[in-house]
């Protein structure tokens, strides 16, 4: 499997604080791995790491060779390392449809000009745009929601529609903060197929951070766990559920 | 002459100090920020010519009065037309602090609009001449009635029950709330203090200037500029700022240009959000991005 | 969603109220015509701050500048330099264009939300003073007068003549903003005010896109500062305070926050009314006062959500489907 | 006016002063019993205080009125609000040409709105008598239409100017305005008669609207120590810079101000004698406000606005009234619009028995009146001056 992203030795200290500390791991085509860890292990400070939010200290991402290290959060997404929120990051005023067409504003094209002067180009990359925005909210069955604000939806719809958002461009690697909090068991299920989906049809590279174990557990390839900053621990689910590191900083927190 | 300019600075700067401190009264429990205020401070000032001129009370109980009825206005403005939208964006509040600012000052206008109104002197003392340095009443009266009520403001604060209180939900008011205090009587009662205080500023000005619609625009971009100089959100910087504010304009006026009297607030403004977005004493003032 | 037909009938309407204002100048006098003058400045100038205050969410003030840059340009271009004035206009936009940029510099620095506002009001503010303190280029208080001028034969002086200029340049730049809008530039501006840290995830550089925003917003109301130059015909710095602002506020927010319809109704509508005030003298403060505090409470969202309530075809949406 | 044709003919619209001047035209506004005259001002606004300047003209036009009017005619005063702003301020005149068809206009108070108005009010034709706004640029160069009814900024700065030389010994002077074009049209003659006098302003110093302080100003001018110092400033400014002065032991220095205060309002205002004893003010009338002279235009104004606050303000646009009347009367019943503008050229020297200076126009000249007297208090009494120390 061709490798995607590769972080090294990747460290965050706020004044004095380190939030994370020396991380280092690889994310291969179509791989599921899970972060997990108690809270203040640093699993939200790693995303935002990768993603261009917070500046690491030391260490270093890259995405097939190329460095992200230094990059504005909007130049990684571009690269093509792309992120859901934990708190929800739907623009509520907007209409699904426009949410998910948020999701392929790189992907349009036409320069400021011709947007302007309502040239043929620039129509016609929004048109094909629109299409396809349309043509994957019917493979989640949500194409009868288009026009609907992405503020009135439930908040199981709410996080399929970021997750299309997301992967509306075909990025390689995708981060999801706890794409499953507060979802009944009926989308949990869903949101699992669609991360299957996404590993297996397309060969996403899948970063994960998940508190529902039996999630975590169903869709990882391999957990990462986390406790103070530090990796204490990798393997596949089997090897973590029987890790004794695990076990503790777990008991120990809990 | 540089005495003397500090002496007119204090003055000049105890008025902008009381405005930007109940700005800041405002803004710290209620993070409104009311861009009407300076009809507030001209809403005062009329007040306690009316009471004064034409009901032939003695001037300090009719200020009294005046701030009496402005704090029952605060309070009135918060209920009716702040709490309606509460939560809603910055933007609608400015808007509506702003659109009352407006109401203030066409019934002004609708009433005196015609007539520039003289306030009979408060404090006709006679000037004191210290070598070249002249002390007048009016300065003597302003910086003191400002001291006292200072003093006392932050008395309130630093060493009572209440004052405690009042820190404690500027901490955080949702630990407030847990506690059973309830924020939206906080909030309408510092709507209150800052109309009154506001008023008050006007109520001190009335004597020494003159009074028309229009008198509270510039007081508006005063408190602004010295807050911001002090520290948005920071109440002693609100007045350290004042009083800085009230410096500048007069050594610059004096040193440099007159000219420059009338823009030293917005210089002021744009200069400390530039380098010094936080000022002297406050938490940082920009949003992070 | 609006209908393949309904789109259509959207079109039309767009043109077909510019086409039958066209002879709207057989149904005024000198006064009237003077008035719908004022209308399509007013809808420029609210056009351009619901962009900044509505889409983008940012509270700017720095409106009466970029549109004071915008006049004083324009005077300063044609007296001066001699330039006709219809090259004016697109200068002043590019003019005003750059006191957004001035604006966007501070949002940029993180000076947001109300500090924001203080330090656009004090921007606005200096510009007067500056106006005042230059008398060389801009007459000071004496103000600028634009020099007399004719095109295709007929006086600027002229109201109708004017009014077609005027109602070429709006349509224009009415259309343009809607097609910025309409495209993932108008969605981007809406994400930035709804989530900044989200829209950035999705590869949207949102330093530019507020850049650029501001430099619409400034160039769209730099434009009407040259049309304000030629309607009035001479420029003074007191035609840029603040007491300006509050019918500003009014337009946008009577028509609808970030409603581009909006904008052309809240201007439309609040440009007349004073009009018909003119019997009650003095009561234009307490009149938009109370205007403003009553849509705020009542009908936050202004006079375009009603017409959406009404019919689809009223819906902006930000994405354009071509039938 | 037909709109259509009027419309077609778009060359015909351009030349619209050539194609008015028709029959019809000519008597526009003008009824048998009925002569409406147009009447602009800041009836509100921040400027609104100088509206005041309109009621006196007003009040003489019902006073007109109830003697019979001129030739049968009532003179209708259809009022306009300004706002002292350019925009609209031009609405206002369009309006009242376009809409109300006045036979004529006289008022306004803002000279930038008058500005702004002049180019429209040219090409409309019609007569205008500015009757407050003293800008200079407002009726020079000439516009036929256009006459002057007030000294202007010229006249009043030059007669400013000329009052502070008058006093003996008198070289070094300073000049504290605000930055508007209301104290520029004071303070820039005043400052060309200096300099033809040889005399260089030792100090300019601003106080802006709204300042409610004027140490740092009043500190310069203390180490200045001038001779008299000229203040173009409004009536709440200038009583705080007096009171300044005053305070900071400069009380005996004269102050020179402009036709916007009076002596009556500025004592009132300070509520002290000691701090005005000094100060002098453009005085256009041949009396003190509550003179003798003056008794019978104040009573005359009460009589039918009985609540008006007297001010300098109040009288100052009856003179022109007058002299409107008088031309009114010299046409004949066969009025129009060229007639009227014809015998206004013919006033000369119209002794309106309220303003110190005659009115003149001539076919050459609308800036009617060239003077204006000053007014200081003397043993304690406002008293009209022609110069230092000579009573008018």
């Amino acid at each position: 499997m061709t490798e995607l992203l590769n972080v090294q030795g990747l460290s965050v200290r706020f004044s004095g604080l380190t939030a994370l500390d020396d991380v280092s791991f690889t994310l291969e085509e179509g791989a599921v791995r899970a972060v997990i860890g108690p809270n203040g292990a640093g699993k939200s400070t790693l995303f935002n790491a990768i993603s261009g939010y917070v500046t690491p200290t030391s260490g270093s991402v890259h995405l097939k060779g190329r460095e992200l290290t230094k990059l504005t959060p909007h130049e990684i997404a571009e690269q093509g390392v792309r992120r859901t929120f934990q708190n929800g990051g739907l623009f509520p005023a907007l209409t699904v449809l426009e949410n998910v067409l948020t999701g392929l504003h790189a992907q349009t094209e036409g320069s400021f000009l011709d947007i302007l002067l309502g040239r043929s180009k620039a129509l016609k990359s929004e048109a094909g745009n629109i299409h396809r925005a349309r043509e994957l909210l019917k493979l989640m069955s949500m194409d009868h929601m288009a026009d609907t604000r992405a503020g009135d939806l439930s908040g199981g719809q709410q996080r399929i529609v970021e997750i299309v958002r997301t992967v509306a461009s075909d990025p390689p690697v995708l981060l999801l903060d706890e794409p499953a909090v507060g979802l009944s068991p009926v989308a949990r299920a869903q949101m699992m197929e669609i991360i299957h989906r996404l590993a297996g049809e397309k060969g996403v590279g899948i970063l994960l951070i998940e508190h529902a174990v039996e999630l975590v557990m169903a869709a990882a390839d391999r957990i990462l766990v986390m406790a103070a900053g530090a990796r204490i621990a990798e393997g596949t689910p089997e090897e973590i559920r029987e890790d004794r590191a695990v076990l503790e900083a777990y008991l120990g927190h809990s | 002459m540089l005495m003397q300019l500090t002496l007119g600075g204090f003055a000049q700067g105890a008025i902008y100090a009381l405005i930007a401190l109940s700005l800041t009264v405002v803004y710290r429990s209620t993070t409104v920020v009311n861009f009407g205020h300076g009809d507030f401070v001209m809403a005062g000032a009329f007040l306690s010519y009316v009471l004064v001129v034409l009901a032939g009370i003695a001037f300090l109980p009719a200020a009294a009065l005046a701030m009496i009825a402005m704090f029952v206005l605060g309070v009135l403005f918060s209920k009716g037309l702040i709490r309606p939208i509460r939560g809603g964006p910055h933007i609608g509040l400015a808007l509506m602090c702003i659109s009352a600012g407006y109401v203030l000052r066409g019934i002004a206008r609708m009433v005196w609009g015609r007539e520039v109104l003289p306030m009979p002197a408060v404090f006709d003392m006679e000037p004191i001449f210290l070598g070249d340095l002249v002390i007048t009443g009016d300065a003597v009266f302003i910086i003191g009635t400002v001291l006292v009520l200072l003093i006392l403001f932050f008395g309130v604060l630093a060493l009572t029950d209440l004052g405690k209180m009042v820190q404690a939900v500027y901490q955080s008011p949702r630990g407030a709330r847990l506690i059973g205090l309830n924020v939206e009587r906080f909030n309408d009662f510092s709507w209150g203090i800052g109309a009154a205080l506001g008023a008050l500023g006007g109520i001190l000005v009335a004597p020494v200037s003159l009074l028309h619609p229009d008198l509270g625009a510039s007081f508006l971009i005063k408190g602004f500029a010295a807050m911001t100089l002090g520290g948005f959100g920071s109440l002693g910087g609100a007045v350290l700022g004042g009083i800085l504010l009230g410096l500048a304009e007069q050594y610059a006026g004096a040193y440099l240009d007159s000219a420059l009297i009338e823009i030293t607030a917005y210089v002021v403004i744009v200069l400390v959000l530039f380098i010094r977005p936080q000022g002297l004493f406050g938490r940082k003032a920009v949003v992070k991005v | 969603m609006p209908s393949a037909r309904q789109r259509q009938l959207r079109t039309l309407l767009f043109w077909a109220v510019p086409a039958l204002l066209l002879l709207l100048p057989l149904a005024t006098n000198a006064y009237t015509q003077f008035i719908v003058n004022g209308m399509l400045i007013s809808v420029l100038v609210t056009l351009g701050f619901t962009l900044v205050i509505g889409n983008l969410g940012q509270l700017a003030f720095a409106n009466t500048a970029f549109f004071g840059i915008g006049a004083y340009a324009s005077a300063i271009l044609s007296a001066k330099l001699g330039l006709p004035w219809i090259v004016t206009i697109p200068l002043a936009g590019v003019l005003g264009a750059l006191g957004g940029f001035l604006a966007s510099s501070a949002a940029l620095r993180g000076i947001r939300s109300y500090y924001l506002a203080i330090i656009t009001l004090a921007f606005g503010e200096l510009m007067r003073w500056a106006y005042l303190h230059s008398k060389p280029l801009t007459g000071g208080t004496d103000g600028l007068p634009l020099p007399r001028e004719a095109m295709f034969g007929i006086s600027l002086s002229d109201d109708t003549l004017k009014f077609y200029i005027f109602l070429a340049v709006t349509v224009l730049l009415v259309k343009a903003t809607l097609n910025l809008m309409r495209s993932r530039f108008g969605r981007a501006v809406m994400a930035v005010r709804e989530n900044e840290i989200a829209t950035a995830s999705l590869a949207i550089p949102t330093a530019r896109v507020i850049l650029v925003s501001f430099i619409w917003s400034g160039f769209v109301v730099g434009c009407a500062g040259a049309l304000f130059a030629r309607h009035v015909g001479h420029v003074f710095p007191e035609s840029f305070g603040m007491l300006h602002l509050i019918a500003s506020f009014a337009m946008v927010l009577v028509g609808g926050l970030g409603s581009v319809l909006g904008a052309v109704l809240g201007a439309v509508l609040l440009t007349a009314l004073p009009e018909y005030l003119r019997a009650f003298p003095g009561m234009e403060e307490l009149f938009f006062g109370l205007i403003v505090a009553a849509v705020l409470v009542a009908m936050p969202m202004g006079l375009a959500s009603l017409l959406r309530r009404l019919s689809p075809i009223f819906v902006e949406r930000y994405y354009r489907e071509e039938s | 006016m037909n709109k259509l044709t009027s419309l077609m003919a778009v060359a015909a619209f351009a030349a619209a002063p050539a194609l008015a001047q028709d029959a019809e035209w000519e008597t526009q506004g003008l009824t048998d019993d009925a002569i409406t005259i147009g009447v602009m001002g800041p009836f509100s606004g921040n400027a609104s205080s100088y509206s005041k300047a309109l009621i006196g003209m007003m009040a003489y036009y019902d006073k007109v009125n109830e003697e019979g009017g001129v030739h049968g005619r009532k003179l209708v005063a259809v009022q306009e609000d300004t706002a002292c702003d350019s925009a609209k301020g031009l609405a206002a005149a369009k309006k009242l040409i376009s809409q109300d068809e006045v036979f004529m206009l006289q008022g306004n108070s803002c000279s930038g709105v008058a500005l702004a108005l002049r180019p429209t009010i040219e090409e409309a034709g019609l007569p205008w008598i500015v009757a407050h706004a003293v800008s200079d640029s407002i009726s020079t160069p000439l516009a036929g239409n256009i006459f002057h009814g007030v000294p202007t900024g010229s006249a009043n700065g030059r007669a400013m100017a000329a009052f502070v030389l008058s006093k003996p010994d008198t070289e070094n002077v300073a000049i504290i305005e605000h930055s508007n074009d209301w104290a520029h049209s004071y303070s820039n003659p005043a400052r060309d008669y200096l300099k033809e006098q040889g005399v260089e302003p030792t100090a300019e110093l601003t106080m802006e609207r709204g300042q409610t302080d004027a140490t740092a100003q009043v500190l310069k001018l203390r180490q200045n120590k001038p001779d008299f110092i000229i203040a173009a400033l409004y009536e709440a400014e200038t009583a705080i810079f007096l009171r300044d002065l005053k305070k900071y032991g400069m009380g005996d220095i004269p102050v020179m101000g402009t036709a916007g205060t009076d002596l009556e309002n500025t004592l009132k205002r300070t509520g002290d004698f000691d701090t005005v004893k000094n100060y002098y003010v453009i005085h256009s009338y041949v009396d003190n406000l509550d003179g003798e002279k003056m008794k019978p235009w104040g009573d005359m104004i009460h009589k039918y606005y009985p609540d008006e606050e007297l001010s300098t303000f109040s009288f100052v646009s009856i003179g022109s009234a007058e002299a409107l009347v008088s031309a009114l009367e010299a046409v004949g019943p066969d009025l129009t619009r060229s007639k009227l503008i014809a015998a206004l050229e013919e006033v000369r020297d119209f002794d309106t028995g309220i303003l110190s200076d005659p009115i003149t126009w001539t076919p050459e000249d609308h800036q009617g009146v060239k003077g204006s007297a000053v007014a200081g208090f003397v043993d304690g009494e406002p008293t009209v001056l022609k110069a230092w120390g000579q009573p008018y």
